[in-house]
């Protein structure tokens, strides 16, 4: 009897505890972002390397996604783009045939987007550049992904970190396109002023990412 | 006192003993269920099952099924979810208030009150989550940490309203699973075979300890007291949704205490509906006496009068307050394509109201019946006349635009009166419709004197 | 094996009167059960399990939360809806009211069954084969068979004198 | 321009719609809830298509602005096109003002139902020579005013000499040539300069009726504001400028050419004096007329009374001045029957196609596929080159801004290819000129004296009868060519506010007289939108219209729409209705025409404007103010300019993805126009209203959303998010405006879809949503925005070009299009910008004052310049 009596109020309360524990385990879990995707390398139909080409060469992000200081959108390469070298260097590589296909043919190559916002959301490449945000900031170290993925979930509250105090991640201007450069606080809140950067309240209001 | 027979005596009527008494009580539960009761049954769950195909024609093709347009944003949808609740607060009020005030002829009725107001917030709550365009984000009202960093409103009277009715339906739900407690242990006692065990974990083996008994009296009386305001709380913060808001016809400070008589009138109302013909049927005239009746009448007719002063006093204010929008939109009720909705609600909520002052009336069960129904009849009407009358014809006369509701309006309606039914039904096949354990308590009390 | 006496009072009053002269014969392990709260029985047995300043500390507790809950909401993502101050704090009335009930409520009931030890899968008492008349009209006393004072014979006179019909309750 | 076909494009991420996952399907909403749910943010498989060589005219970003002049019936409308990655997105009017047509036009360059079997234009080439061999072919074109088409025409005439050419317009501007050679001895073009007159008489004459209509709007409203001009109309319809008028007088078609004659008699033009004086107005008008005024008559008056209106006007030394003709051959509607009895024909023109019953050679040429043994499509006007000439006179080069998407080709290109000849690419000059915006060549004006004599040359005027019908252009389908166009369907009609079907307009009177409007009446009250459908006769044709009641016309004057009944031998008919017995059901956005007590629209007289005191606003509030940012939008509308056409609406529609959703959910009270327009019959005459979100600054809206999907930014915009909206429309119940629309079902896929919510990804009328704003989904809640994303694109800007955002350099859509320039957008914090002067105003008020939300959308009062000497009531205006 007492065995059974036991068992019961086990069964009970620990239901009982059981619930609250999960709306707790599921909210921290939400709050900490664990179930937010992080996106994993993506693989491309030419096996091009960031890391080589930005990373080895240290080319500039500018020569091939020239717009990104200029437009919304940072802009694919033209296959143009890339034989501008690769008529000359390594002419006949089996890894480049889909380029030089694509030049003669015309036939565009289709690359796998990487980072794709939700249609709802509205990101500037010009205006972030302008304002001294580093590619970095977002797009991770590139210049050390021989494939690119993407290194954090592109959610709100990513964008809110620095969008409620962006002088934690601000730096001049020269250095935007620095993958190693470490943004320091106190020059981003002298920079935050020399770059006209909005209030925390411009900058975190709707209207800034959504249309 | 015992020179002196209870004042009360009469509200347990004829020849019983505790077992005979007993006995009577658990019939809808223990004895086979009268035809009636089947047929409530399956009217109840066709109903039930039109509602459930009604909910899926509006989530597969969207709210464009239903009625609403520019203007009259707020349908038929927003009336019933106002209609259910105020139905559901004279359940609370006949449980919590009446034992706060020592109320002896409240212990036949409270059960099946209460379970009423339980289906009735169950009902009541499908609305505001099938009216959003998108409820598959209904959640969004919570306050949840999120990846969006966003919280909930709370300047909103809807975000109020997410809680108050959360609250009104745990609170309710508790009551009336406390009160069943003993009743389900008497239960178990006289079940066998699974049935014991079912009743045995519902009744938490409750063993009527004379400890537990103060405690939980100590916790009756407490939750009673909480509900009370609960009730009040509720049904203003629904009005504030209406008050809150600048449409004509809709700003008024007047609301939360006009909205608390119309749910007690038409929760009342509700109530006889659903007793008298109860009483008929399980033939329970012993313990739910003309009396009872009598006095559920009486405060039909208070709380109605509550509602037709309210009236008056809108069409008053709209007058005294000079605001050309206000009086136009009296005008418009008046006279509008609408007229006649407003008419009938005034014939009944305060003309034909009057009829409950003369005991020739108040007494007489069939007019009694009648009236109940029509009380809530005119209390739908009520939140047609305040939701869809003002939003149709606002401030700028290009805004006017009629609003026609469509066969899905109408199912979801029915629907949920179908389930409402179907609910209660179920329920007093499984509990007993009237609270066992306090009509013997009460029924010692008149005894022994 | 034998769980103890079952005995059944026609009248509170005599419950009562029985508890009292058991105890005052230094009888501990008994068990009062009645179909319906008796007055007095705390005088003999005690214990109301501080429901009221439980209530109390529940009430505090959600109040607060409801009002943390609007407050932190509102200033962790300051927006500015229609015009109105940020914390007007007449708009935080109703979810307070709300979130305080709701808290006492679910606290009150679970404390409830709590401090009752419920729930129960069985007990002795219940095996009786009359329970269930403490469970409509008659009052019951249960003693143990654990209680030192315990002896077949005395307890049984003893109850019966007190006007008690009682009733041996063992494993069946 | 690179090939590439609209799929490829699609798969960029042009087409945003508000779940990344494309329209909730069925089953898509539970999985969508279950997602949600879950918490994550979902992820979508997008690709990313460069070019192979990048053009080099391709703008970074993909933004470019191109001229080019659209034509409307033939005549040139000068326009800037947005165009965006390769895709005309927007178009505004390169000059004063354009008409709605050539923007609603961009749904027919994406429209996939012009898309017919893929067209064999070389065994079309030989098909006609052969047919062109076998004996005398006819060629009807729509009115063609290209220099070079005409050329061509020559050639192709010299080469094949069976081959006969007709120019067909149901909206014929030949009375007007004839009226100039009856007067001048020599056919003529009028071009008014109405900006320069004191007085001006409307007669019978509208925006649309008229090639140069909206661009006169602009010019006669600068002079809506004082010092104001006056306007009287004298009309047998009901126009939109007639309803601007100071003074009106409503007569039929054959009482309004007498009128005229009387007007020249008392001013001399002709001998003797006028019948009667009509109540004062005639002296009041001649008077007014003395001191510096022009007649506007509309073309579709008799040769005699164009005369006349000529002669008076150079009575009075009107600005106008006289053009050769813009058509070589005025291109009329009785070129339908030629088509009708022609044995070999090619239907190249507008309108509807004639019986080829029975012909030895039939083919079809049009933006729409028809049934027709040989049907071929013609190139959208964005899609090919050309030269027009415009309502003034001047000539326009055209120039191609896309692929022709399904193989049309222009009429220049269709005889070229029947020559084998190929068309020379743009010229230098046409190049230059393209790129300064500037016409090819200027109108060369002829001088012209009136002949004297001209009563005895006189022909007879209109006849007058007891009902008579007037058949004229739509003000949406124009003479219905725009019938496949769901924009301009659904934009509501003037004064009637009626969308997707025309119908036969009759004034109160008349329709008392019928024995109709009491029903009518009770109906309109019942919210039945059934009306009587009436069977009119005239001119030995018939046709079944609807019956709309409608203030200020003329007893026993009809109005019906050539969209919907038209006449090969004219416009203008003594008529006979009958009623069938029948109904149809007519749906109009607004049918609660009265102000009342309501004073949403003021209304001032000059001297009254030029009185009032600028009042300051009431606002009363309890609570501290919220900090400002660094801009204050804010908008203002002067109703004085506004004259009701809807561009405001329509631009709105194209800019922001608004969709189409269909008579009968308007019927239901569910258009989404983000800009309505309120119109009320006052005393005053018709007042028109555009009503949009006030973005109030204590906006009712935004305390009572649960969500916070609509909340207020700094700059004080009410911000609408419909990624966060749930739907509860609380939000649209508690706006005194009821300026906000909600998508009651997926209005926007169902639009790009063209009917089915599953097709829309794959539709190219995905190309034509704009990509800076967000395609709305099921469920959510929407409103004007402010333009929103043009003010964030134009901050991005400025950030790239580190500077501040330039005054005016914001231009809403509406603000871009209007013609009265009614609209205007600003800063109320920048000092230099012109809305500080509106602000400042007297006619400056609130609408809805007393509601205390503090409306950043303000209205200037509407003004009327009556003649004191002229009481309203005596001639009933």
């Amino acid at each position: 009897m007492r065995r059974r009596n036991r068992w019961v109020r086990t069964l009970f309360w620990g239901g009982v505890l059981g619930i609250f524990a999960l709306l707790g385990v599921v909210f921290s879990g939400v709050a900490v972002g664990a179930f937010e995707q992080r996106i994993l390398p993506v693989d491309q139909p030419i096996p091009f390397s960031h890391a080589f080409h930005a990373g080895g060469l240290g080319l500039s992000c500018r020569y091939c996604h020239p717009s990104a200081e200029r437009a919304a959108y940072a802009g694919l390469p033209p296959t143009e783009t890339c034989m501008t070298c690769h008529t000359f260097i390594k002419p006949d590589s089996p890894k480049l045939a889909l380029v030089r296909r694509s030049w003669e043919t015309g036939e565009a190559i289709r690359w796998n987007r990487v980072i794709n916002l939700p249609d709802f959301v509205y990101f500037h490449h010009g205006a972030h550049v302008a304002k001294g945000v580093g590619c970095a900031e977002c797009h991770g170290r590139v210049d050390q992904m021989p494939v690119v993925h993407q290194p954090q979930a592109f959610t709100m509250k990513f964008c809110l970190e620095c969008h409620r105090n962006p002088e934690a991640y601000l730096r001049p201007r020269e250095q935007v396109f620095n993958m190693a450069y470490k943004p320091d606080p106190e020059l981003g809140r002298k920079l935050k002023k020399i770059h006209a950067v909005r209030s925390a309240e411009a900058l975190t209001s709707c209207n800034t990412c959504h249309r | 006192m015992a020179d002196r027979p209870h004042p009360d005596r009469d509200l347990i009527q004829g020849e019983w003993t505790e077992k005979t008494l007993v006995e009577k009580l658990l019939e809808p539960v223990e004895k086979p269920a009268p035809r009636p009761w089947r047929v409530v049954l399956a009217v109840g769950g066709a109903l039930t099952l039109a509602w459930l195909y009604a909910i899926f024609v509006t989530f597969v093709k969207g709210l464009g099924t239903w009625g609403i347009n520019q203007p009259v944003a707020w349908g038929l949808d927003v009336v019933h979810f106002v209609w259910w609740i105020g139905i559901g607060h004279a359940g609370t009020l006949i449980s919590a208030i009446l034992v706060l005030m020592r109320q002896n002829w409240r212990d036949s009725l409270n059960r099946v009150t209460e379970a009423m107001t339980f289906f009735a917030i169950l009902a009541a709550a499908t609305f505001p989550l099938i009216h959003m365009g998108r409820p598959q984000h209904f959640y969004w009202v919570m306050p949840y940490p999120t990846h969006m960093a966003l919280w909930p409103q709370y300047k909103s009277p809807l975000s109020w309203d997410v809680l108050a009715i959360m609250t009104y339906i745990t609170i309710s739900t508790l009551f009336l699973y406390l009160g069943l407690i003993p009743d389900l242990a008497l239960l178990r006692e006289r079940s066998q075979g699974w049935r014991r065990k079912v009743y045995g974990w519902l009744s938490l083996g409750w063993t009527g300890n004379a400890v537990h008994w103060q405690r939980y009296r100590a916790v009756y009386v407490l939750l009673a007291g909480l509900a009370t305001p609960v009730v009040i709380s509720v049904h203003s913060v629904v009005s504030m949704d209406f008050a809150y808001g600048l449409v004509p016809g809709w700003h008024l400070t007047v609301f939360p205490p006009f909205f608390a008589a119309g749910a007690i009138y038409s929760g009342f109302a509700m109530a006889l509906t659903l007793i008298i013909p109860l009483r008929r049927w399980y033939r329970l005239e012993g313990v739910v006496t003309e009396r009872h009746l009598d006095w559920m009448a009486k405060v039909t007719l208070a709380s109605g009068l509550g509602v037709a002063y309210i009236y008056l006093l809108e069409i008053f204010i709209a007058w005294y307050s000079a605001e050309p929008a206000e009086w136009a939109q009296q005008i418009w009720r008046m006279t509008g394509p609408y007229a006649p909705y407003y008419w009938a609600m005034m014939l009944i909520n305060v003309v034909l109201l009057q009829t409950l002052w003369f005991p020739r009336f108040r007494k007489n069960l069939t007019w009694l019946f009648l009236f109940s129904i029509l009380a809530n009849v005119g209390m739908w009407l009520e939140r047609f006349v305040i939701v869809v009358i003002s939003l149709s014809k606002d401030f700028l006369p290009a805004n006017a635009q009629l609003y026609f509701p469509t066969w899905v309006d109408w199912t979801l309606f029915l629907g949920t009166l179908g389930f409402f039914l179907f609910g209660l039904a179920l329920f007093i096949r499984i509990f007993p419709p009237i609270a066992v354990a306090e009509m013997v308590h009460l029924f010692h009390k008149l005894r022994r004197h | 094996m034998l769980y103890g006496f079952m005995a059944y009072f026609d009248a509170p009053e005599k419950l009562l009167e029985a508890i009292k002269a058991l105890k005052g014969a230094g009888y501990r392990h008994i068990e009062a059960l009645t179909p319906n709260p008796v007055e007095g029985i705390e005088e003999v047995l005690g214990g109301n399990g501080r429901i009221p300043w439980v209530a109390f500390a529940l009430g505090v507790l959600g109040a607060g939360l409801g009002l943390f809950l609007q407050v932190y909401t509102t200033l962790d993502y300051p927006m500015n809806a229609g015009g109105k101050p940020l914390l007007g704090w007449p708009a935080f009335i109703p979810v307070t009211f709300e979130l305080t009930i709701l808290t006492i409520t679910v606290g009150i009931f679970l404390y409830l069954l709590y401090v009752n030890g419920l729930p129960l899968a069985d007990h002795p008492a219940v095996r009786a084969k009359d329970y269930v008349r403490v469970l409509l009209d008659e009052y019951g006393l249960f003693v143990y068979a654990s209680d030192p004072r315990f002896d077949l014979e005395a307890t049984r006179a003893l109850l019966q004198a007190l006007g008690a019909e009682v009733e041996e309750v063992r494993r069946a | 321009m690179p090939e590439r076909g609209y799929q490829e494009s699609l798969e960029k991420e042009l087409f945003r719609e508000e779940f990344p996952f494309g329209p909730v399907s069925r089953r898509g909403f539970l999985a969508l809830g279950l997602l949600a749910l879950a918490a994550c943010t979902p992820v979508v498989r997008r690709q990313g298509v460069p070019y192979v060589r990048q053009p080099e005219w391709v703008v970074e970003g993909g933004r470019a602005e191109f001229v080019t002049a659209v034509p409307h019936a033939g005549l040139a409308e000068p326009v800037l096109v947005c165009h965006y990655q390769e895709r005309p997105l927007f178009l505004a009017p390169l000059e004063a003002a354009m008409s709605p047509y050539p923007l609603a036009g961009l749904y027919a360059l994406y429209d996939p139902e012009r898309k017919g079997k893929s067209p064999d234009w070389e065994g079309f080439f030989a098909a006609w020579r052969k047919a062109l061999e076998e004996g005398e072919t006819l060629l009807v074109l729509p009115r063609t005013t290209s220099p070079r088409l005409e050329g061509l025409l020559e050639r192709a005439q010299a080469r094949y000499p069976n081959l006969r050419v007709a120019r067909f317009e149901a909206w014929s501007l030949e009375s007007v040539y004839q009226g100039a050679e009856l007067l001048f001895g020599q056919r003529a073009w009028p071009v008014y300069a109405p900006e320069k007159a004191e007085a001006v008489l409307l007669l019978d004459v509208d925006l649309h009726e008229h090639p140069a209509g909206y661009p006169w709007w602009a010019a006669l409203s600068e002079r809506r504001i004082p010092p104001m001009n006056r306007i009287y109309a004298v009309e047998s319809g009901a126009g939109l400028l007639g309803a601007m008028a100071d003074h009106r007088l409503a007569l039929k078609p054959s009482a309004l050419e007498a009128f005229l004659l009387d007007l020249a008699k008392a001013l001399g033009v002709l001998p003797g004096s006028p019948v009667s004086d009509y109540g004062g107005f005639l002296s009041a008008l001649v008077e007014d007329l003395l001191r510096g005024g022009v007649v506007l008559p509309g073309v579709h008056l008799t040769p005699a009374a164009q005369a006349l209106a000529m002669a008076v006007n150079a009575r009075l030394g009107a600005p106008v001045a006289y053009v050769p003709p813009l058509e070589k051959e005025a291109a009329t509607s009785e070129a339908f029957l030629q088509a009708e009895g022609a044995e070999r024909l090619v239907w190249a023109a507008e309108g509807l196609l004639p019986n080829l019953e029975g012909k030895r050679f039939a083919a079809h040429l049009g933006l729409y596929p028809k049934e027709a043994p040989h049907s071929l499509p013609l190139a959208h006007p964005l899609e090919a080159g050309g030269q027009y000439r415009d309502a003034l006179g001047r000539l326009w080069p055209a120039q191609a801004l896309v692929k022709p998407l399904y193989g049309g080709r222009s009429l220049e290109e269709v005889l070229a290819g029947l020559l084998g000849e190929d068309l020379p690419a743009l010229s230098p000059e046409e190049k230059r000129a393209l790129a300064e915006g500037r016409p090819l060549e200027e109108a060369r004006p002829l001088a012209l004296a009136p002949k004297p004599g001209l009563e005895g040359r006189l022909p007879p005027l209109r006849q007058e009868a007891p009902l008579e019908l007037t058949l004229r252009p739509e003000a949406s389908l124009y003479d219905g060519c725009y019938r496949k166009n769901p924009y301009l369907e659904e934009l509501p009609r003037p004064l009637s506010r009626l969308v997707w079907d025309g119908a036969l307009l009759m004034g109160e009177e008349e329709a008392e007289a019928q024995g109709l409007l009491s029903d009518i009446r009770a109906r309109e009250r019942r919210a039945d939108l059934r009306r009587p459908l009436l069977r009119v006769k005239a001119g030995g044709r018939e046709a079944l219209l609807p019956l709309w009641p409608l203030p200020g016309l003329a007893k026993g004057s009809l109005l019906a729409p050539l969209s919907h009944f038209f006449h090969p031998e004219g416009v203008v008919f003594p008529a006979e209705v009958a009623a069938t017995g029948r109904d149809y059901p007519l749906v109009s956005t607004q049918y609660h025409g009265y102000l009342g007590e309501v004073e949403a629209v003021k209304v001032l007289s000059e001297e009254e404007a030029l009185k009032a005191e600028p009042k300051e606003e009431k606002r009363i509030s309890f609570y501290p103010p919220w900090p400002q940012g660094e801009h204050a939008w804010a908008m203002s509308v002067d109703l004085s300019r506004c004259v009701g056409c809807g561009l405001c609406t329509l631009a709105c529609q194209i800019e922001n993805n608004i969709p189409v959703v269909g008579k009968e959910e308007v019927a239901k009270g569910r258009e989404m126009h983000w800009i309505r327009i309120d119109r009320y019959f006052a005393e005053e005459g018709v007042l028109h209203q555009p009503v949009m979100c006030q973005h109030c600054e204590k906006a009712p809206c935004e305390a009572v959303c649960p969500v916070a999907a609509t909340e207020h930014s700094t700059e004080g915009l009410n911000l609408m998010v419909y990624n966060r909206c749930v739907g509860t429309k609380y939000c649209s119940a508690n706006c005194p405006y009821k300026a906000r629309r909600f998508n009651f079902f997926p209005y926007a896929e169902a639009f790009i879809g063209q009917g089915d919510p599953r097709r829309a990804k794959e539709s190219p009328l995905a190309l034509l949503m704009n990509p800076e704003v967000t395609v709305r989904s099921r469920g959510v809640m929407e409103k004007c925005t402010y333009c929103v994303q043009r003010i964030e694109g134009a901050r991005a800007q400025a950030a790239v070009e580190r500077r501040k955002i330039r005054t005016g350099e914001i231009k809403t859509a509406c603000q871009e299009v209007c013609p009265g320039k009614a609209i205007h957008f600003g800063d109320l914090l920048n000092p230099e910008d012109p809305i500080q002067a509106h602000r400042k105003e007297g006619r400056h008020y609130a609408l809805l004052e007393e509601a205390n939300t503090w409306p950043r959308t303000t209205y200037l009062a509407h003004l009327k310049n009556k003649n004191p000497k002229l009481k309203e009531a005596e001639h009933g205006g």
